[in-house]
C-alpha cells in the first residue's frame, strides 16, 4: 500500500474531526429535535457535557463482572474511530481505507456488536440478557441490509473499496439510478436502526419494554458510559458520513489535492447539517414502533436494498 | 517420492499407536498420556509433510493389498495434499486435547477407543490419498465404520444407539451411491484408476448421473439438506473431540470427494450442476444456521453450525463450478479460494468450539445451555479460547471465518458478467441470503458463548467447576492460535489455496495478490477490493489505545465494585437471565414455518406452571417417517408370501414352472 | 408283433394318464395306493416293452427294480404306515374335485403341444409317449397341491416320480444304469424317511392333516 | 494318474465316517470322532486341491469324477467349512446335551448324517455326470432332512416335512431337466453314460439343440433354484434354518446352496454354449433381483435371529444369482468371490448367533441383548460378522458387492437403483436388530461351556484377507473358473 504524505495528513484530519464533531453532530440532532417538538433546545454542546460530568464520575462496577465487560467500551470505541477513519469523508486518499472495504466495515460494525451485546449479558441481570436479544435481533436484520445497500453501490461502481466507490459516484456525470434510490431508502432504515432512533429505539426512554440501545449499556458509568456514549455518537458520525459520502458524493477531495480538503471540510458539515436536520425531523414525525414490529422495519429495508440489486441487473447492466 | 512415503509411514505410525493401545485394554493414564500425543505429534508431521507436498510435483504410490489386478493406487497431488494439511492440523490439537480428556470407566475401553481413534485418521487420510475407486471405496467405508464406533463408544446410553445407528445407516446408503457413482464413471471398461476414469470423457447424460449419485453420496456424509439429518444426532453423541474431528475434519473429506469428483473426474460440466450444488448448498447454510439459533444443547447447536458451515463451502464450489463452465478461470478460482479457505478456517475453529464444549461436558457434567452460565470465571482459559473461535465462527474481522465469507461475497460481487441472465438474476439474492447466513451465526455464537460462559451460573455445581488441564489447553490454544494466523495473513492462506485452483483449474489469485504486498488481501485489483487484516487490527487496537489514553487522561473519578444496578431492583437472581430459548424466540418467531414446534403452556391457575417447547425438524416428519413407514408397509405386503401353508408354497412353485415354460415356448 | 407291441407302449401311457386323472379324483386312501401299484405295474410292463424292443440289458434290469419297488415295496410300506395310523379317507381337497379335473385337462394340453417339438427331435421308439409323461408329473404336480393329508401328498410325490421315470424310459430309452440305481436309492431311503416322518408327526399333531403344519409362517 | 488318490479319500473319508459314527456317534468321545473325519477330509481336499493348482484339470474312474477349477475350490470350501463347523458343534452340541434338547441316539443321527451330508455335497461337486450330480443333491436332501428334524420339536418337524416335500419336488423338476439334457445329448453324442458326462457334453455344448436346452434349462433352474432358495421358490429355507441345529443351518448357508448354485452354474453354461439368446443369463438376473428385494424386505419384518440371517442367505445368493447372469469376466469372478466370501462369513455369523441363542435360551433378537457387556468375543463375533455380510469393507463381500454393482450400472442401468434400495433396506433391518442384541446391557447367565469362537474369527480374518488381498493362485483359479462359466 502506496502511504503518501498528504494521505496521513487527510486521515489524521479525518479521524481528529470525527472525534471532534460526532458528539457535536449528536448535539445538533437533539437540538433539532427539541425545536421541532417545541421544547426548549438544550445547547448543542450538551453531549461534550455529559461527557464531561461521566468523566468526573465514580464508575461503579458490578462484583461479577468479568474483564470483557470492562474492556467492551474501548474496544466499542477503537471500533467506531477505525469506522470514521475508513469513511471517506474529506479525502478519499486514505491509508486505512485499503485495509477495510464495505464488506469489511460490516464486519466491523458486527464484530463491536457482537463485543457490546456479550458485555451486557456479562452481569447477567434480566435487562442486560434482554437487550443483548434485542440488540442481535436488530443486527442479524440491519446487517445484510446494510451490506446490500452497500453492494447497490459497488455493483455500479465495480468496487468495494470505499475509496474507490466514492470517488467514482462523485466523477461519473449525473445520470439516474433507481437502484440507488432504493438502496438509499433501506440505507436510511438501517442506519435508524443501528444507531438506536426512533421509530426503532429511543435514547431518550428506560422503559424496559421498549428499551434496547440503553439496555445493553445500563451497567455502565462513569468512564465506561462515557466511552460507550462516545463511540455511540462516533457510530452515528460514521454512518451519516457514508450515506453522505455514498449517495451525495460531491467535494470530497482527491489524491493529491490538499487545497480540496480545506473545501471540503466546509462542505462536510453543511451535509452534514442538513442530514442532522432531517434525522430530527424523521424522529419527530413518526412513533417508537414495538418491538416486535421492529423485525418487520428491517426486513423491508433488506428487500428494498435486494430489490435495489435486481433493479440494478434488470436495467442498468 | 518422499513425501507420500512418509506420508505413509506416520499412518502406520497411527495403526501402530491403535494396536498398541489394545495390549494397554484398560490402563487409561497410558493410553491418554501417552499415546494420543504422540498420535497428535504423528498428525502435526502429516501437516508439515503435507505442505511441503502442496509446493511439490505430484506423486503416485501402488500398495500390494487391494483386488487382484487393481492393487490399491495412492496419488499425492495438490488437492490431497490441502487436505490432508486439513486433517493434520486438526488431529493435532485433537489429540493433545484428549491426552487430557478421556476418563476410565467410560463406555467404551479407552484402549479400544484408542485403536478406532487412530484407524479412523489413517482412514480419512487414505481417503485422500486413494488414487482409484476401490481404494477409495474401502477406505471410505473404513472411516464411516471407525467413526461409527468413535460415535456409539459410549453405548450404554439408548440415544447413542440410536443416533450412531442414523449415522452409519446414511452413510452406507450414500457410500452405495458413491460406489454407483464410480460404477458409471468406469464405462464398462473394468478399470478403475482414477487415470482411467480421468479419461473416459462421458456424455453429459452419463455425467450428470454420475454427478448426481456423487452428491447425493457425498452430500449424506457432509450433511447437505435433506440428508443431514444423522448429523445433528450423532455429534451431540460422540465424546467431544470425535464430534471435533467428526465435524471439523470428516466433513471435509465428503467436500474432498465432491471435488475429486466433481472438478478432477468429471471435469467441471454443465453450468446447471453448479446451479443445483449452489441451490443445496444455500439451502443447508439456512436450516443449518436457523436451527443452530434455537438448539438449547450446546452440541447440538455446533452441530447445526456445521451443517451451515458446509453449506457455505458448497455455495462456494457451486459458484466455482458455474464460473468454470462459462471458462471464466479466474472467478472460479475466486470462488474456490474462498470455499477452500472456509474448509481450513472451519477445521480450526469448530475443532476449538467443540473442544470447548468438552472442557465445560467435564468440568459440570452439564450439556444443556439452560443449566450453564457464568462459567468464564470459574474456567478463564477455556472460555478465552473458546471466545477465539466465537469470534472466528461468527466470521468477523480480523479472524478466520471473516476472510472466506469475504472472498465468497465478493466471487458473488462480480458474477454480472455471467452470459446466463437467469443466474444473473438469482446471484445477487444468493449473496443476500449469504449475509444473512453470516449474520444469524453471529447470533448463534453470540448465544452460545453468552449463554455457556458469561452471566450468573444458572446451576449451584457451576461454581465449582474446574478450568481445563494443560493438555487441553495445548489443544485449545493450538486452534485458536490457527484462527488469529489465518485471520490476520490471509496471503499466505492464498498461497496454499493457489496450488490447488491452479491444479483444478489452472488459474489462481496468488500473483494478483502478491502484487499487494502480504499485508494486503486484494484478489482481483487493488481498486476493486482490498482487505488488510493486520492493518485492520492495528486500527482496531489503535482506537483502543487512544480511548484508554483518553480516559486515563481525562477521568478523576475512582472505579468501585458493587451490586449490579438492574435499574435499581434488588432481589435478582440467576433466574431471570434469558434461557437458551429465551435467547432463540426470535428467530423461532420469524422463522416459525422452518419448525415443527410443540408447546406446553402452563395454565394460570397451575401449582408449579412449567413451560416447554421442543423444536423439531420439520423433513423428519415430513421424509423420513413416511419412508419408513413405506417400507414397513412393503414388508408387511411381502411378508403374505410366506404364509406357512405348503400347498401355497407348492403352487408358487408350480405357477413358477408353467410361466417360464410359456415364456421359453414362444 | 413290433409295431403291435409299438402300439402297446401307448396303451400303457394312455393307461398311465387314466390312472392319474383317477388318482385327482380318487378320495379314499386305500384305492389311491391300489392305483399308485397298478401305475407301477404298468410302468413295468412299458418298461420291459421298450427293453425288449430295443434290446437294452439295462432297461431289463431297471425294469426289475421298480418292479421290486414301486409294485411291491412302495405299496406294501404305505398300507402298513395307513394301518397303523388308520387313516382311511382324505379330507375334501382344497379345490373341488371337479374343478380340479378341467384344469388338470388344460394342463394335459399344455404338456402336449409342449412336448410336441422335442418327441420329434427324440429317436426313441417311444418319443410320441413324452408328452404324457410331461402331463403325468404336471398331473400329480397338481395333486400335491390340492391334496391336504400327507399321506396322498406323498402318493402324489411317488406318482410324480413315476411320471418323470416313464419320461425317461419314453424318451431316451432309459437313463444310464447308475443314475437309474442313484434314483431307485433317493426314492427309497425317501420313502422310509416319509414313513417315519408320518409317525412323527402323527405323535407330535395326532393328526395327518397338513394344515396343522402352518405355524412356520410370517405373522 | 496321481490326482485320483486325494480324490478317492476326500470322498470316501466322509462315507466312512458316516458309518464310524453311525455306531459310536452316541459315545463321549463321538464330536471329537466327527471332527477327526472332517479334518481328515479337509486334509485330503487340502493334497487334492494342491494337486489340481499343480496339475491341468483332472478325471478320475473312467471320467466320472473330474476336477477344475470351478468345482476344484468349492471342494477346498466345502471341506473346510466342513471342519470348522464340526469344530463349532463340538461344544454347541454338548451344551444342547445338557440343556436336554439332545439324547444319545439323536446325537449318533446328527454326527454320521453330518459327515454323510458333506459327502454328497463333495460327491456332487466332484462327479463329472449330472445324473449323479442330481442324485447326490437329492441325497444331500435326505440327509438334511434328517438332521433339521434332529430335535423332533413340532416346529423341526413342519420345517423338515416343508423342506422335504418342497426339495423334492424341485428336486424332481430338476430330475426331468436333467432327462431332457441326456435326450438333447442323446442325439449329439449317442447314449450310455457318456451322454450325462459334463466334460462331453461341455465340448459339444454348441452342437446341442437349442430347443430341448431351452426347455432344460427351465426345468434345472427351477429345480437346483429351489435348493439355492432363489424367490418364489425359497420358503423352506427360513424354516429349515430357523429349526435346526445351528451348526446345520451354518452348513446349509454355507454349503448346500453354494453346490446348488454351482449346479446351476453347470447347466447354464451348457445352456448358453447351446442357446445363442443369452436366455439363461435373463433368467438368473430375474431371479437374482427379486430374490435381493423381496430377501431385503423380508428382513425388515424378522424377530428370530436365524431366520433372519437364512433371510440375508437368500438375498446374497440372489445376489450372485444376478452376477453370474449378468456374466462376463468381471460379473463372474464377482459372483464366485462372493460365493466364498459369503459362505465363510454367513457360517461365521451363525456360529456366534449359536452361542448367542444358548446364552439367552431364546432364538427371539428381543431376548438377547448386550452381548459385548456378557461375553465381548462373542459380541464382537457377532457385530463384525454382520457388518462384513452387510458389505462393509474391508471385508470381502464389501469387494464383491464392488464389482457387482459396479459393472452392473454400465451393463443393466435399469437394476442398479433396485440394488441400492435392497441393500439399504436389507442394512437397516439387520444393523438395525444386530445393534440392539450387541450393544446396551445384558443380564444373562454364562454359558456352562467355553464357546468355540475359534472358527468365527477364521473365518472373519479369511474374509478380511479376501476383501483386502487376494492370493495370487486364487485369483488365478477364480479366473479360470470365470472363464469357465463364461456367458
Amino acid at each position: 500500500m502506496n502511504v503518501s504524505t498528504t494521505g496521513i495528513l487527510a486521515q489524521s484530519l479525518e479521524i481528529a474531526l470525527a472525534l471532534a464533531a460526532a458528539p457535536l453532530l449528536l448535539g445538533w440532532v437533539d437540538q433539532w429535535r427539541a425545536r421541532l417538538q417545541n421544547r426548549s433546545a438544550p445547547p448543542i454542546t450538551q453531549p461534550y457535557r455529559v461527557l464531561r460530568k461521566l468523566f468526573h464520575k465514580e464508575s461503579v462496577v458490578a462484583g461479577s463482572a468479568s474483564p470483557l465487560f470492562r474492556f467492551t467500551p474501548y474496544v466499542m470505541f477503537g471500533c467506531m474511530t477505525l469506522a470514521c477513519a475508513i469513511v471517506p469523508t474529506i479525502s478519499t486518499d486514505l491509508p486505512l481505507a485499503t485495509a477495510a472495504d464495505a464488506i469489511a466495515l460490516v464486519g466491523l460494525f458486527a464484530l463491536a456488536r457482537t463485543f457490546i451485546a456479550l458485555a451486557a449479558m456479562d452481569i447477567g441481570t434480566a435487562f442486560g440478557t434482554m437487550g443483548a436479544r434485542r440488540e442481535m435481533l436488530i443486527g442479524f436484520l440491519a446487517e445484510p441490509a446494510l451490506l446490500m445497500a452497500l453492494f447497490c453501490t459497488s455493483l455500479i461502481t465495480h468496487s468495494t473499496s470505499l475509496a474507490n466507490m466514492v470517488g467514482t459516484m462523485s466523477h461519473r456525470h449525473y445520470v439516474l439510478e433507481p437502484s440507488l434510490a432504493f438502496a438509499g431508502v433501506a440505507f436510511t432504515m438501517v442506519s435508524l436502526a443501528e444507531n438506536a432512533r426512533v421509530p426503532v429505539d429511543n435514547p431518550a426512554t428506560h422503559l424496559e419494554l421498549t428499551m434496547i440501545h440503553e439496555a445493553l449499556i445500563l451497567e455502565y458509568s462513569g468512564r465506561h458510559l462515557a466511552m460507550m456514549e462516545w463511540a455511540a455518537s462516533l457510530k452515528l458520525f460514521a454512518y451519516s458520513c457514508i450515506g453522505l459520502a455514498l449517495f451525495f458524493p460531491w467535494g470530497i477531495a482527491e489524491v493529491d489535492s490538499p487545497l480540496a480538503m480545506l473545501f471540503a471540510v466546509p462542505v462536510l458539515v453543511f451535509k452534514l447539517a442538513i442530514g442532522g436536520v432531517l434525522l430530527a425531523l424523521i424522529e419527530t414525525a413518526s412513533a417508537k414502533m414495538r418491538i416486535f414490529r421492529v423485525p418487520e422495519f428491517l426486513a423491508t429495508s433488506f428487500l428494498l436494498a435486494v430489490i435495489g440489486l435486481l433493479v440494478h441487473q434488470l436495467l442498468e447492466s | 517420492m518422499i513425501h507420500i512415503d512418509w506420508i505413509l509411514v506416520i499412518v502406520a505410525g497411527w495403526l501402530a499407536l491403535g494396536v498398541w493401545a489394545l495390549f494397554a485394554l484398560h490402563r487409561t493414564k497410558f493410553v491418554a498420556r501417552r499415546l494420543f500425543p504422540l498420535g497428535g505429534v504423528l498428525g502435526l508431521a502429516l501437516a508439515g509433510v503435507a505442505l511441503d507436498a502442496l509446493f511439490s510435483t505430484a506423486e503416485v504410490a501402488e500398495l500390494v493389498i487391494g483386488l487382484p489386478g487393481l492393487p490399491m493406487h495412492l496419488r499425492l497431488d495438490e488437492l490431497s495434499a490441502f487436505f490432508l494439511l486439513v486433517i493434520g492440523a486438526g488431529t493435532f490439537g485433537t489429540s493433545m486435547f484428549s491426552a487430557g480428556y478421556f476418563r476410565a470407566g467410560e463406555g467404551t475401553a479407552p484402549g479400544l477407543l484408542c485403536l478406532e481413534y487412530h484407524v479412523f485418521l489413517a482412514a480419512m487420510a487414505l481417503v485422500t490419498l486413494a488414487d482409484d475407486a476401490y481404494c477409495f471405496m474401502v477406505m471410505w467405508e473404513t472411516m464411516a465404520l471407525s467413526s461409527f464406533f468413535l460415535v456409539t463408544a459410549n453405548h450404554r446410553v439408548a440415544s447413542v444407539r440410536q443416533a450412531a445407528y442414523l449415522y452409519l445407516l446414511l452413510a452406507h446408503i450414500g457410500a452405495i451411491a458413491v460406489l454407483l457413482c464410480f460404477g458409471v464413471l468406469q464405462a464398462n471398461t473394468g478399470d478403475y484408476t482414477f487415470a482411467n476414469l480421468r479419461a473416459q470423457h462421458l456424455d453429459a447424460v452419463w455425467a450428470s448421473i454420475a454427478f448426481g449419485f456423487a452428491v447425493f453420496g457425498f452430500g449424506a456424509k457432509a450433511g447437505l439438506v435433506p440428508v443431514h439429518v444423522w448429523l445433528p444426532e450423532a455429534h451431540p453423541a460422540a465424546p467431544s473431540p470425535v464430534s471435533a474431528l467428526l465435524s471439523a475434519v470428516m466433513l471435509k473429506t465428503a467436500i474432498y470427494g465432491l471435488l475429486r469428483i466433481g472438478f478432477d473426474l468429471l471435469h467441471g460440466g454443465l453450468w446447471w450442476w453448479g446451479a443445483v450444488l449452489l441451490a443445496l448448498g444455500l439451502i443447508s447454510a439456512l436450516v443449518g444456521v436457523v436451527f443452530s439459533t434455537v438448539q438449547t444443547e450446546m452440541k447440538r447447536l455446533l452441530a447445526y453450525s456445521s451443517i451451515e458451515n458446509i453449506g457455505l463451502i458448497v455455495t462456494g464450489l457451486g459458484l466455482a463450478l458455474i464460473f468454470r463452465s462459462y471458462g471464466m478461470g479466474n472467478l472460479a478460482a475466486l470462488a474456490l479460494s474462498a470455499a477452500l479457505v472456509h474448509v481450513l478456517a472451519h477445521a480450526f475453529f469448530k475443532n476449538l468450539l467443540f473442544l470447548g464444549t468438552g472442557a465445560v461436558l467435564h468440568a459440570t457434567g452439564e450439556r444443556n445451555l439452560g443449566k450453564l452460565g457464568g462459567l468464564m470465571r470459574s474456567m478463564p482459559w477455556v472460555a478465552w479460547l473458546v471466545f477465539v473461535g466465537v469470534l472466528a465462527g461468527a466470521g468477523l474481522p480480523p479472524l478466520a471465518g471473516f476472510v472466506s465469507e469475504w472472498l465468497l461475497l465478493q466471487s458473488f460481487l462480480f458474477t454480472t458478467a455471467l452470459p446466463n441472465s437467469f443466474l444473473d438474476m438469482l446471484i445477487p439474492l444468493v449473496a443476500a441470503a449469504i449475509a444473512l447466513v453470516v449474520a444469524l451465526a453471529g447470533y448463534a455464537m453470540v448465544k452460545f458463548f453468552g449463554v455457556i460462559f458469561l452471566g450468573q451460573p444458572r446451576e449451584e455445581k457451576l461454581l465449582r467447576a474446574h478450568d481445563a488441564g494443560l493438555w487441553q489447553r495445548i489443544g485449545l490454544a493450538w486452534f485458536a492460535a490457527g484462527c488469529l494466523a489465518m485471520g490476520l495473513l490471509p496471503v499466505p492462506l492464498i498461497d496454499i489455496v493457489d496450488r490447488v485452483t491452479q491444479r483444478l483449474l489452472g488459474a489462481g489469485l496468488a500473483q494478483t495478490v502478491h502484487a499487494n504486498g502480504w499485508l494486503l488481501l486484494a484478489p482481483i485489483g487493488l481498486e476493486r477490493a482490498s482487505y488488510g487484516p493486520a492493518v485492520f487490527l492495528g486500527g482496531v487496537s489503535a482506537g483502543v489505545l487512544l480511548g484508554v489514553l483518553i480516559a486515563r487522561r481525562l477521568y478523576r473519578g475512582t472505579l468501585r465494585r458493587a451490586d449490579p444496578w438492574a435499574c435499581g431492583y434488588v432481589g435478582i437472581n440467576a433466574r431471570m437471565q434469558d434461557t437458551a430459548e429465551g435467547f432463540g424466540q426470535p428467530i423461532r418467531q420469524i422463522f416459525e414455518p422452518f419448525f415443527r414446534i410443540t408447546r406446553e403452556q402452563p395454565s394460570p391457575f397451575d401449582a408449579r406452571p412449567h413451560y416447554r417447547v421442543d423444536v423439531q425438524d420439520r423433513l423428519w416428519h415430513g421424509l423420513y417417517l413416511p419412508i419408513a413407514r413405506l417400507v414397513d408397509w412393503l414388508a408387511r405386503a411381502v411378508g403374505r408370501l410366506q404364509q406357512g401353508r405348503i400347498s401355497t408354497y407348492l403352487m408358487y412353485s408350480f405357477v413358477t414352472l408353467v410361466i417360464m415354460l410359456l415364456l421359453v415356448r414362444r | 408283433m413290433h409295431a403291435l407291441l409299438n402300439q402297446s407302449i401307448n396303451l400303457y401311457a394312455a393307461f398311465l394318464l387314466i390312472v392319474s386323472f383317477a388318482m385327482i379324483s380318487q378320495r379314499r386312501i386305500l384305492s389311491l395306493v391300489h392305483l399308485y401299484t397298478t401305475q407301477g405295474v404298468a410302468l413295468v410292463l412299458a418298461t420291459v416293452t421298450v427293453a425288449y424292443l430295443t434290446s437294452q440289458p439295462h432297461l431289463f434290469y431297471s425294469a426289475v427294480i421298480t418292479l421290486a419297488l414301486k409294485v411291491f415295496l412302495i405299496p406294501i410300506m404305505l398300507h402298513r404306515v395307513i394301518d397303523r395310523l388308520d387313516v382311511r379317507w382324505d379330507i375334501e381337497p382344497l379345490i373341488n374335485i371337479p374343478t380340479t379335473m378341467l384344469i388338470g385337462i388344460v394342463l394335459v394340453v399344455f404338456a402336449f403341444n409342449l412336448a410336441l417339438p422335442i418327441s420329434q427331435l427324440s429317436s426313441s421308439i417311444a418319443r410320441s409317449t413324452l408328452g404324457i409323461a410331461l402331463a403325468c408329473v404336471l398331473l400329480s404336480f397338481m395333486m400335491m397341491i390340492v391334496r391336504a393329508k400327507a399321506i396322498p401328498q406323498v402318493i402324489g410325490f411317488l406318482a410324480m416320480e413315476n411320471g418323470l421315470f416313464f419320461a425317461a424310459t419314453a424318451a431316451t430309452n432309459g437313463m444310464p444304469m447308475i443314475v437309474e440305481l442313484g434314483i431307485a436309492l433317493d426314492v427309497l431311503v425317501g420313502v422310509l424317511i416319509l414313513g417315519v416322518f408320518m409317525f412323527q408327526i402323527r405323535e407330535q399333531f395326532d393328526s395327518l392333516d397338513i394344515r396343522h403344519l402352518e405355524r412356520l409362517r410370517e405373522e | 494318474m496321481p490326482a485320483t488318490l486325494p480324490l478317492f479319500l476326500t470322498l470316501l473319508l466322509p462315507i466312512a465316517g458316516g458309518g464310524v459314527l453311525a455306531l459310536f456317534g452316541h459315545l463321549e468321545r463321538g464330536p471329537q470322532i466327527n471332527v477327526a473325519f472332517s479334518f481328515a477330509t479337509f486334509a485330503s481336499a487340502l493334497w487334492l486341491t494342491a494337486e489340481v493348482i499343480l496339475g491341468t484339470p483332472i478325471l478320475g474312474f473312467e471320467e466320472r469324477f473330474f476336477i477344475d477349477p470351478l468345482n476344484g475350490f468349492l471342494v477346498a470350501l466345502t471341506a473346510l467349512v466342513g471342519f470348522t463347523t464340526s469344530l463349532f458343534s463340538q461344544p454347541y452340541m454338548r451344551i444342547e446335551r445338557e440343556h436336554g434338547k439332545m439324547t444319545a441316539p439323536r446325537m449318533r443321527l446328527f454326527h454320521s448324517m453330518y459327515q454323510l451330508f458333506i459327502a454328497m455335497m463333495l460327491m456332487a461337486l466332484t462327479t463329472n455326470n449330472l445324473g449323479v450330480l442330481w442324485v447326490a443333491m437329492e441325497a444331500a436332501t435326505l440327509t438334511t432332512v434328517l438332521l433339521v428334524s434332529v430335535y423332533r420339536t413340532p416346529a423341526s418337524l413342519e420345517a423338515a416335512w416343508k423342506y422335504f416335500i418342497l426339495c423334492g419336488v424341485g428336486i424332481a423338476q430338476a430330475l426331468f431337466g436333467t432327462m431332457l439334457l441326456y435326450l438333447a445329448a442323446d442325439r449329439v453324442i449317442g447314449g450310455g453314460e457318456g451322454a450325462l458326462l459334463w466334460t462331453h457334453l461341455a465340448a459339444v455344448k454348441t452342437q446341442l439343440e437349442p430347443n430341448i436346452l431351452a426347455l432344460a434349462f427351465v426345468f434345472l433352474m427351477l429345480g437346483y433354484g429351489t435348493k439355492v432358495g432363489l424367490v418364489p421358490v425359497h420358503n423352506w429355507l427360513p424354516d429349515a434354518h430357523a429349526e435346526g441345529p445351528t451348526p446345520i443351518s451354518a452348513v446349509l448357508s454355507g454349503l448346500l446352496l453354494n453346490v446348488a448354485l454351482y449346479a446351476i452354474l453347470r447347466c447354464k453354461s451348457l445352456a448358453e454354449g447351446a442357446m445363442t439368446n443369452g436366455l439363461a443369463g435373463r433368467t438368473m438376473v430375474a431371479f437374482g433381483i427379486v430374490s435381493v428385494v423381496v430377501a431385503a424386505f423380508f428382513l425388515r419384518r424378522q424377530r428370530d435371529v436365524k431366520r433372519m440371517f437364512a433371510y440375508s442367505s437368500i438375498e446374497h445368493m440372489g445376489l450372485m444369482t444376478f452376477a453370474f447372469g449378468l456374466g462376463g469376466p468381471i460379473a463372474n469372478f464377482a459372483g464366485l468371490l462372493h460365493m466364498t466370501v459369503h459362505s465363510l462369513t454367513k457360517s461365521a455369523i451363525f456360529f456366534a448367533v449359536g452361542h448367542a441363542t444358548q446364552r439367552a435360551g431364546s432364538q427371539l433378537m428381543d431376548d438377547i441383548r448386550g452381548l459385548l457387556q456378557s461375553s465381548p468375543t462373542l459380541g464382537w463375533g457377532l457385530v463384525l460378522g454382520s457388518l462384513a455380510i452387510l458389505g462393509l469393507p474391508p471385508f470381502g463381500v464389501f469387494a464383491s458387492e464392488f464389482l457387482i454393482l459396479t459393472s452392473a450400472m454400465r451393463q443393466l442401468p435399469w437394476a442398479t437403483p433396485v440394488l441400492l434400495l435392497a441393500l439399504g433396506v436389507a442394512f437397516a433391518a439387520v444393523f438395525g436388530r444386530v445393534q440392539a442384541m450387541v450393544f446396551g446391557e445384558s443380564t444373562q447367565p454364562p454359558l456352562p461351556h467355553r464357546p468355540a469362537l475359534v472358527p468365527v474369527f477364521v473365518h472373519l480374518g479369511l474374509t478380511l484377507m479376501l476383501g483386502i488381498f487376494v492370493p495370487p493362485f486364487l485369483n488365478e483359479w477364480y479366473q479360470q473358473a470365470a472363464a469357465l462359466i463364461g456367458g
